[in-house]
C-alpha cells in the first residue's frame, strides 16, 4: 500500500466518522491530520483531491452534479498549488538568506561592541536592539589607561545589511585613530572624511562623540547631527538637553564640529539615544521625548543597566513587539 | 463585555471542549462557516500552546459589543514559564514551519487583533479578537 | 454589494455554467477566475468556502452528509490558510532582503575595489567576480609616490553575506596600517593578529601581499596560506610557481611568515589568482592549473586586462554560466 | 513516441483546444484527475505564454513508452524573439508572482522533467514530460 492509500484510508475514516458524530473531537483530529499533510509538504490541490476520492468512495452513487463540481474545484486549486510550491522554494532560499544573516549579525555584534568599562566613579548601562537582524546603530566604549572613558553612539541613516557594512567601517576607521580618542571635534572630522571618501553618497551617518575624565568629572562632546542627549541634573532633579551643532558625516567635505563639555557632580547623568528610541510608534502616535524622561525619571533609584532595559522594555511593548528603527540607549552616570 | 465561557485547560480533551465553546459562540454571534473554522483553529492553537508549554492555564471567550460592533473575544492565559523572547516568537518561524504551526503570528493573522503580555516564570496572557464584518 | 458577494455570483455561475457543459472552455474560464483570485490575495481556505457557497446555493437541498463534509474540507483548509499567509509575510521580507543585498553588493563593489595603478614599468589586469551577489574574494593596488604599487588578493573560507562583512574588515585595516605596505611579512602577520581577534573562530582569510618596486624591478612577496600565484618568464617562455609558507590568517596567534622577492625582466609577468579559477568544475571534471597557464600563454599577445578578462569568460562558458566559488584574476607585467 | 496531437497556437481559442487535447491524451494514458488537471496547466501557461509573447507557434503532444515507463511528453515551439537571459527568467519570480504566473518555474515543478533551449531572434523551445507512477 503506497503512502497516498494510506493517506486516502486515514482520511476516510476521519471523514466518515465526522459525518456520522459532527462532533468537535472529530473535527480536531480531522486538523490535526491536515497539519500532518502541511508537515509532509502535501500540496493544497492534493489535499483536496484526497477528500474528493474520500467522498467518492463513501457515496459511490453520488449524483452526477457532485463529481462534475468536484473537478471543477480540483481544477481551481492547481493555481494554489502554484503558488504553495513556489512557497516551498523560496523558503529554502531564504532559510539559507536567514543563516548568512544570522552568522553575519553574530559577526557584527562581536566585531563591534566591545567589553564595558570598569571606572570606579561610573555607573554605565548600554542596550541596543537591531529592528531587523543586523543593527545600523552602533555603540562602543573605550576605556584608557587613566580611567578616561571615551563613548560613541553612531546611526548610519538606512537600514538591514547595507547599514551594517558601513557601521563595521566606522569601527575600523575609529579603531586606526587612538591618537583622536582625546579630542571629540578631531575624531568627528576624521570620522567625516572617512565616510565622505569610501561610503554611497546616498547614505549618512549621524554620530554623538564623548570623552568623560574620570579625574575632573567633566565629560567633553561632539554632535554630528545626532539625536541629542539628555543631561540629569541631580542636584535640581531637573533633565536638559545634550545639544550639539554639527553636520552629518558624509555630507560636507570640511564641516565643523563644536567641541562642548558639562561638569557633573556625584548623581548626574548623561543620556544618549539613537532616534530609534524617541521615534517608536505606539498606537497613540509617536512617543513624545518628554515621556522618554519621565520614563528615566521614574526608575531612577535602580542602577543604569537596569534603568535602560526597563526603558527599553517598555517601549518595546508599547509597539507591540515590533521595532521600526534600530534602538540605542546608554546611561553614563556619576557614581562618586 | 460578556464572559461566555472559560475552560481550564489541563489535557488534550479539554483543548477540544476550549474548541467547541468558541466554535458555538462564534455561531451564536453570527460568524460565517469560516471565520467560524477560523476561530475554532486560533482557540486550539493558543491552548496547545498552553497544553504544551504551561502545562495548564485557561481560555477565557466572551462577546464584545462596542458601539455596535460586535466581536468575539479570546484570552489564553497560564502562570507557566512565560516567554523569554516575545519578538522571537512573533517572528515568522522557519523552525516550527512546514507544520501548521506558523504558531502565534499564524492565530495573529486568523484574529483582527492580538496582543501578547508575558513574563518569565509569571506566564504569559493573549488577548485576541475577531470582529464580526 | 461587496467583493465577496461579486465573487460569489461569479463563481457560482461559471461553475453552473460547467454543470451543464462540462467543456475545456469552461474550465479554461474557471482557472483564469482562480488565477484572479490569487492575484488578490484571496487563501485557499476562503477559496473552497466561495465553491461551498456556491454548491450550497445552486442545490439548496443538497443531502445533509455534503453539507457535512463541506463543512469538514473547510476545517481541514484552514490550515492550508496559516500557510498561505505565512508565505505571503515571508515573500515580502524576502523582496526586501534581496533589495539589501543588492544595495550591500553595490556597496561593496565601490568599497574595496579601488582605482588601478597607472605605473609606466607595469601593465594590470584584474577581474573579479562574485559567486552569489556579494563577493568574498578581495583585491587591492596601492601606488606610492614612488611609483612602488603594492597588491592584495585575499579569498574568505565562506561565501555571501559573513564574507563581505569580513572583506569590509580587512580592507579598514589595511588602510590603518599604510607604514606596513612596503614590508609584505609584516602586513600579513599584522592582519592575521586583527583576523584573529576579530573574527569568528570559524572564519578563515587567506592572503597574497606582494610589492612591486618600480626601481629596481623587483617584486617582494608573502603568502598566508593562498592559492600559489605564476612568475612566466618571458626569456625562457616558461610558467613557473610563486610559492609561499605560511599559515592562513586567524588560525595561529604567532605565524611566521616568509617574505620572497623576484626579479622582473621586461615581459615578465605575476599571475595571482583565488582558488575560484582553478576550482572551476567543469562537464569534464576539474579544471587544472596546466589548463589556466595554457590560456594565458595562447593570449599572450593580449593586454594584461584583455587576458584576464579571455581566461574568465572561456572559464564561465566551460561552467555554464553558474560559478560555484568567486573568482579573481589579476596580472601585473613589466613593460619596459 | 507518437505525436498524438499538434495545435497552432494564434489565439486564446487554440489555448483551449491544447489543453483539451492535452486532457484527452492524458486521461487515456491513465493519469488520475489530479495530475490531469495539473498536465492541463501546465499546457495552458506554455500555450499562454507563446500567445502573449510570441504571438504563434505550436503544442505538440506525444506519448512515451521507454522500457515500461509511460509518459506525456509536450513540446512547446515558436519562432519568436527568445528569451535573453535565460538564468533570469527560470529564476522564482516576484514581478509574476501573486498571480498563477510562477510561470515557467511553476510549470517546471507541475512537470518530471523539463528543458529550455531559446536564441534571441530565433524563438524558444521548451520539452517537457510527466511520467506515469
Ligand atoms: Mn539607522
Ligand atoms: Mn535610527
Ligand atoms: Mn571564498
Ligand atoms: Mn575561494
Amino acid at each position: 500500500m503506497d503512502d497516498r492509500e494510506i493517506q486516502l484510508r486515514r482520511y476516510k475514516s476521519i471523514l466518515s466518522k465526522y459525518l456520522d458524530d459532527q462532533s468537535e473531537q472529530t473535527l480536531y483530529k480531522g486538523q490535526q491530520f491536515s497539519r500532518k499533510m502541511i508537515e509532509q509538504k502535501i500540496s493544497p490541490e492534493e489535499a483536496v483531491s484526497l477528500h474528493v476520492s474520500a467522498m467518492e468512495s463513501l457515496y459511490p452513487d453520488m449524483p452526477q452534479e457532485f463529481k462534475n463540481s468536484y473537478a471543477f474545484l480540483l481544477e481551481m486549486m492547481i493555481g494554489y498549488g502554484f503558488a504553495y510550491r513556489e512557497h516551498q522554494s523560496l523558503r529554502s532560499r531564504q532559510q539559507q538568506l536567514e543563516t548568512e544573516i544570522e552568522i553575519a549579525a553574530n559577526m557584527q555584534q562581536t566585531l563591534l561592541m566591545g567589553e564595558m568599562p570598569t571606572v570606579e566613579s561610573l555607573d554605565i548601562g548600554a542596550v541596543s536592539k537591531p529592528a531587523k537582524k543586523m543593527n545600523g546603530d552602533y555603540y562602543h566604549f573605550v576605556q584608557d589607561e587613566n580611567d578616561c572613558v571615551s563613548v560613541a553612539i553612531a546611526d548610519v541613516i538606512g537600514k538591514g545589511i547595507p547599514a551594517a557594512l558601513c557601521m563595521s567601517m566606522i569601527k575600523y576607521a575609529m579603531d586606526s585613530a587612538p591618537e583622536q580618542r582625546m579630542q571629540p571635534s578631531a575624531m568627528l572630522g576624521n570620522l567625516n572624511r572617512v565616510v565622505e571618501q569610501n561610503v554611497d553618497p546616498n547614505m549618512f551617518i549621524t554620530m554623538f562623540y564623548g570623552l568623560y575624565d574620570s579625574f575632573n568629572h567633566r565629560f567633553y562632546y561632539s554632535g554630528a547631527g545626532h539625536e541629542p542627549g539628555f543631561f540629569y541634573n541631580a542636584e535640581n532633579d531637573d533633565f536638559g538637553e545634550l545639544y550639539t551643532k554639527g553636520l552629518v558625516l558624509g555630507v560636507s567635505k570640511k564641516p565643523n564640529y563644536r567641541e562642548y563639555s558639562k561638569d557633573l557632580q556625584k548623581g548626574d547623568m548623561i543620556v544618549l539615544l539613537s532616534d530609534g528610541v524617541t521615534e517608536c510608534r505606539s498606537s497613540k502616535g509617536f512617543i513624545e521625548r518628554d515621556e522618554i524622561v519621565a520614563m528615566i525619571r521614574s526608575n531612577l533609584h535602580l542602577s543604569a543597566q537596569e534603568i535602560v532595559n526597563t526603558v527599553y522594555r517598555e517601549l518595546e511593548k508599547m509597539q507591540e513587539f515590533e521595532l521600526r528603527d534600530d534602538f540605542t540607549l546608554l546611561i553614563l552616570r556619576r557614581k562618586v | 463585555m460578556n464572559i461566555q465561557s472559560c475552560v481550564e485547560v489541563r489535557n488534550e480533551w479539554d483543548i477540544v471542549k476550549a474548541r467547541q465553546e468558541g466554535r458555538n459562540i462564534a455561531k451564536e454571534l453570527g460568524f460565517g462557516s469560516v471565520d467560524q473554522a477560523r476561530i475554532t483553529t486560533a482557540i486550539s492553537e493558543l491552548a496547545r500552546n498552553i497544553y504544551l508549554y504551561a502545562g495548564k492555564g485557561r481560555i477565557e471567550i466572551s462577546n464584545l459589543d462596542s458601539s455596535g460592533k460586535i466581536g468575539l473575544r479570546i484570552i489564553a492565559s497560564d502562570d507557566g514559564p512565560g516567554i523569554k523572547d516575545i519578538r522571537k516568537v512573533m517572528e515568522d518561524g522557519f523552525t516550527t514551519s512546514g507544520g501548521l504551526g506558523a504558531g502565534l503570528p499564524g492565530v495573529k493573522r486568523l484574529m483582527d487583533e492580538f496582543s501578547i503580555d508575558s513574563k518569565e516564570n509569571e506566564g504569559t496572557e493573549i488577548i485576541t479578537t475577531k470582529w464580526l464584518r
